[in-house]
């Protein structure tokens, strides 16, 4: 751990002396890019982060949105890449562990998780397929001992990710308002540290997640547990109900520097505390050891000396330790001693305010010509292309990630993983819809129209399910950012995704930036994922099972946006071509009039239209329902396209909506009301995935057979490479 | 050529944390009659039948299989292997 | 009718169970942590899923010492009914009160998917409203789920008509596709599907009515509702 | 009074199959270029750390240990324990 030495110099001169050791260990955890933000927090601000149902309080690490009723959900996305990238299964695991503590610091009961995982090439390399198995393992091993449902996700292998793993998680809270915690402290309070033991693993750890990864610290890998967590989540919400808890804060990056300086700073106070009172798992640590480690599962609670007792009772009940470990001064200062001796005594606000940075930004280079395409390969038999394809790690099913995920436990899972959003029932009656998606290819070539895309397609996602989108979550990972041009491609990004958020109305709740994920290869591509959370009002679309005669109809326009498409980079090996891009109005007309025909309940279901194409989508409900189609593709409305073009663009704005035939009527009179591009193309009948052309046939295959390649493939690849 | 049975024993690596092992100490053991354990630490073990020259050969033949197929990993345990003859 | 839902430090299915006892089927249900003591005029208990003690050492091992144990050990004597689910189910067969063990499942993953089980024995207090071989469509979500016992056991378990449910097709390699089993009274069932996760239509992507009359079934034998 | 550490190894009894080893063995040692490898056995180590007077008292207290608290399951699996000094 170190800190630059500018910040050297300026915290000396904002103290007037030299730092004892444990201060600049406490500086350099809080000052690390990791917690402090500061490459990145000038700009953040661009995002709009109010609404009418955003609940802001001082202290919070997740968002709160009310959602009526008397209730609220709270939301939070984390990332643990560097810690996955060398020991997948606890990185991937503790990861999971973190954010649900972020949820539980407001005082809500956390009710899903969330992941989307990032890796090599597992097709040809062992060590992406070892990355990707053991974190699933990881997620599942923990969620699913937590009794919380990790119900949805996502997964994308691409060779940006070499030897590397992004681990992403999201984590959703449900509880009554009134029991949200409102962080408060006064003189006197005590300072109680809850939870799993302080050792030396996880050292620097937020120091690790801001280095890149060639030093290979190896120190900073942290051991999961679960069942501690599992303890401890129970405690808190008992805790909670019987209002012992004045402020709360989890421990995470930085560890007890961080989650001490930062609560006492927000909640403008001091402390006095000793580390001698902290409960160890080795004996002989040092002070700096004590204040910097990382070891997982512990929570900080602010209470008031006539609630200790029962606090302890609870802690007692659950055989959790807790330690009393300091109280609550009114001078703004943090003051760290081990016994009698002091080891820091720094202003708070010198603590967390790191002087923030306005790094320097360039167009990247390569952005010059990758939008131009290159010649390709004629294809001569689209059913074998299309064959393979289905079995493609981006393509395939995931079910082999999702069905190892308890996603039903706590009851609330109405529409479950493998469809697009997933929705939990919720106690006021109403429903919750949640998706995240993320597209490095297509950011990697153009990274505006990149994000808005994955922002888009989360709210897509939402939408196919009847939920009106109200808040999103960003986790924005990019490479090193003193690079200018990979700066600059972080900046755009956010631009996009501050625009679209802006013209939908759709606040920023919460989000994270992970800088400094590089690879022997190099910076990872840009890789912003998005979270969107919907909110339905009444009933959500389920998905009703696909029959002999439905319809077929495509909302919005299908247009040559090859770019980044999966179809490119795994049937053609060509990174380029444009990047399909969002027209706001259009986009906003399609989400509002998919939102009413749902309402209206003329359909069975709908599905988005996204990676992989009209050809993949449409493939994926025939395989989900075990049912042919047949397709028009001279139908598909848009721009005049070659065959491969309407088969495999991943344009945006995109929705399949499937219907009684008898309903069919009613939904086109809707339909050209209001103005949106759509057109009925195919019929679900027989065995068969049939693409035509006129009378010429594009495709033709056997459901059972594609079912089979895209069903197993991933599984296969994982336990028989 | 002989056979040997060789244990390869998987733990972690010291310094770091067993919650598993201090689990079955605190809330099995420890509950019972038995106070004289202080300290329970688990691993796991992989008993192989491998056919080789000599056990020198069968040794390094099996640490080579761990370390190459990442049948631990050596940022969190360390292996032990010994070798019997069959 | 008086209901003990058990809670162990780590089940996490008590909530859901308990929702369903009470919300669905108005039933008296009362939370009992593993440290207490069981009234004696408690109905029926159940024993929910769960990961008692994060699964150490092997799924129940650890809760099955419990000291709510002795208590149910006399409620099972005593002929009340027991149900444990999962985790519930996991803990009865490391105390003794049911046959067998239950293995990790031969996928060596944690499998939670929808499944199909087959009622062998339509005479125990959560079954009696079934027809025998009735169909139920019913979540699994387990990692330890094998059910395992030798042939002279499986042997007696089904003379003594011990076999309760099974799987209408090969799940994770479970002897003789068992799903769930009894005591040789009968009274003490134990599971690894989830009935909870399936009583409510909203929930239930296929039909609720057959999880129903596990709970129904309950109901009956209790004299609650006929 | 002497400290020992106690090794204790849980394995399946013969006849009870092995889903893990097997897999490790043909998924992925037999995958690679390891031929000689026959046969691969999971099993799952205890390590206990004892207080007692002697060797034999720490032995016969351990295997009352895992016979009273069931530390292995006697329907599938046997326990060997070994007595090291410490
Ligand atoms: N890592 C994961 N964990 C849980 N569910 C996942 C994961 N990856 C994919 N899924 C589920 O599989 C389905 C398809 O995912 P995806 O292909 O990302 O959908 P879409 O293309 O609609 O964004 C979704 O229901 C999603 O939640
Ligand atoms: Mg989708």
């Amino acid at each position: 751990m170190s800190l630059e030495p500018q910040e050297l110099i300026e915290l000396k001169s904002k103290i007037g002396r030299d730092p004892t050791s444990t201060e600049l260990q406490i500086i350099a955890a809080e000052w690390s890019e990791h917690c402090s933000y500061k490459s990145s927090k000038k700009h953040l601000k661009m995002l709009p982060m109010k609404g009418p149902l955003v609940i802001q309080e001082k202290g919070y690490d997740s968002g709160v949105l009310d959602v009526g009723g008397g209730y609220v959900i709270t939301a939070h996305i984390e990332s643990h890449n560097h810690p996955s990238a060398v020991e997948p299964y606890g990185g991937a695991a503790t990861g999971v562990g973190g954010v649900i503590r972020d949820i539980l610091s407001t005082g809500t009961r956390p009710i899903a998780i969330l992941n989307g995982l990032r890796f090599g090439n597992i097709e040809k390399d062992q060590q992406a397929r070892w990355l990707f198995k053991n974190a699933v393992t990881g997620i599942a091993d923990y969620g699913n001992c937590l009794g919380i449902p990790t119900i949805g996700g996502e997964v994308e292998f691409d060779d940006c990710y070499q030897n590397y793993a992004l681990v992403d998680v999201a984590a959703v809270g449900f509880g009554k308002k009134e029991n949200l915690i409102k962080n408060h402290a006064k003189k006197g309070d005590l300072v109680v540290l809850l939870g799993g033991s302080t050792g030396r693993d996880g050292m620097g750890g937020s120091q690790f997640a801001s280095d890149s990864l060639e030093s290979e610290d190896r120190s900073a890998v942290q051991i999961p547990d679960p069942f501690i967590e599992k303890l401890i989540i129970e405690a808190i919400l008992e805790a909670r109900n019987h209002k012992l808890i004045n402020a709360m804060k989890d421990l995470g990056g930085g560890g007890l520097s961080c989650a001490v300086s930062e609560i006492v700073d927000t909640l403008e106070v001091g402390i006095e505390m000793d580390v001698d009172m902290v409960h160890t798992r080795e004996s002989n640590m040092h002070p700096d050891e004590i204040m910097i480690s990382e070891s997982q599962e512990r929570m900080l609670i602010i209470t008031s000396k006539t609630k200790l007792k029962k606090l302890q009772e609870i802690c007692k009940k659950f055989r959790i330790t807790c330690s009393v470990i300091g109280h609550i001064k009114s001078d703004n200062q943090m003051h760290v001693k081990k016994g009698k001796k002091t080891f820091a005594n720094l202003p708070t606000d010198v603590v967390v305010n790191v002087t923030l940075l306005d790094l320097p930004s360039k167009k990247p280079v390569y952005l010059k010509t990758i939008e131009k395409e290159k010649k390709l390969k004629s294809i001569s038999d689209y059913s074998k292309i299309m064959m393979s394809f289905l079995g493609a790690p981006n393509i395939a099913s995931k079910i082999w990630v999702y069905g190892q995920y308890d996603h039903e436990v706590g009851i609330r899972t109405v529409i479950k993983p493998g469809h697009d959003a997933s929705v939990l029932r919720l106690d006021n009656g109403k429903f919750l819809s949640i998706k995240i998606d993320g597209n490095p290819k297509q950011c990697y070539i153009n990274p505006r129209e990149g994000a808005i895309g994955c922002f888009e397609e989360a709210c897509r996602n939402v939408v196919c399910t009847g939920a009106k989108p109200i808040g999103m979550l960003d986790h924005l990972q990019f490479g090193n950012p003193k690079d200018p041009e990979i700066f600059w491609t972080f900046l755009e990004s956010l631009k996009g995704l501050t625009d679209f958020a802006n013209y939908f109305k759709i606040p920023c709740i919460g989000g994270k930036v992970s800088l400094y994920n590089e690879t022997p290869l190099g910076s990872i591509k840009p890789t912003p994922l998005i979270g969107v959370l919907g909110l339905i009002d009444k009933k959500p679309l389920i998905p009703q099972k696909i029959t002999e005669g439905d319809c077929l109809v495509i909302v919005g326009d299908t247009k040559d946006e090859m770019g980044g498409s999966e179809y490119f980079e795994y049937v053609h090996k060509f990174v380029g071509g444009k990047c399909p891009s969002v027209n706001f109005v259009e986009s906003k007309k399609n989400m509002k009039t998919v939102l009413k025909v749902i309402q209206s309940q003329l359909l069975k279901s709908v599905h988005d239209c996204s990676k992989g194409g009209l050809a993949v989508a449409i493939s994926e409900l025939c395989m989900m329902n075990q049912i042919g189609c047949k397709i028009s593709l001279e139908n598909v409305p848009g721009e005049k396209l070659d065959i491969d073009r309407i088969l495999f663009s991943e344009s945006h704005s995109r929705y399949l909506l499937i219907l009684d035939k008898k309903n069919l009527k009613k939904l086109e009179i809707i339909l050209k009301k209001n103005k949106v591009s759509f057109k009925l193309i195919g019929k679900f009948m027989g065995d068969k995935i049939q693409f035509t052309k006129g009378i010429k046939s594009i495709i033709d295959l056997r459901v059972d057979m594609a079912q089979k390649t895209w069903i197993n493939s991933l599984k296969d690849l994982v336990l028989h490479g | 050529m002989a056979t040997f049975n060789v244990q390869v024993i998987i733990e972690n690596k010291p310094g770091i944390s067993d919650p598993e092992g201090d689990t079955i100490l605190n809330d099995l053991v420890l509950k019972g009659t038995h106070k004289t354990v202080s300290k329970i630490k688990t691993a796991k073990m992989l008993k192989f039948t491998i056919k080789e020259k000599d056990k020198k050969t069968a040794e390094s033949k099996i640490q080579e299989i761990c370390d190459e197929l990442r049948i631990y990993n050596p940022v969190v345990s360390k292996v032990s292997v010994v070798v019997f003859d069959a | 009718m008086k209901v003990g839902v058990v809670v162990f430090p780590g089940s996490n299915c008590d909530r859901d169970m308990y929702h369903v006892l009470t919300d669905v089927f108005n039933l008296d249900t009362q939370y009992y942590w593993h440290e207490k003591s069981l009234p004696k005029n408690i109905d029926a208990v159940i024993l929910p899923g769960g990961f008692s003690y994060g699964d150490r050492l092997r799924a129940g091992v650890i809760a099955a010492h419990s000291p709510i144990i002795k208590d149910i050990q006399k409620m099972a004597e005593k002929g009340i009914p027991i149900l444990g689910v999962c985790n519930g189910f996991q803990i009865l067969v490391e105390s003794g009160l049911l046959p067998g063990v239950l293995l990790k499942n031969e996928s060596l993953n944690f499998m939670c998917e929808w499944i199909n089980l087959i009622v062998e024995n339509n005479k125990t207090p959560f079954t009696n409203q079934f027809k025998l071989h009735e169909k139920i469509p019913i979540p699994i979500a387990n990692g330890e789920g094998r059910y395992y016992v030798d042939d002279n056991t499986l042997k007696q378990l089904k003379k003594k008509n011990q076999i309760v449910f099974r799987y209408s097709q090969v799940v994770n390699g479970s002897s003789n596709r068992i799903a769930g089993v009894c005591n040789p009274a009968g009274n003490v069932v134990g599971m690894m599907p989830h009935p909870e996760r399936a009583v409510e239509s909203e929930i239930n992507p296929v039909d609720n009515k057959p999880s129903s009359l596990i709970f129904e079934s309950l109901m009956v034998k209790m004299g609650v509702v006929n």
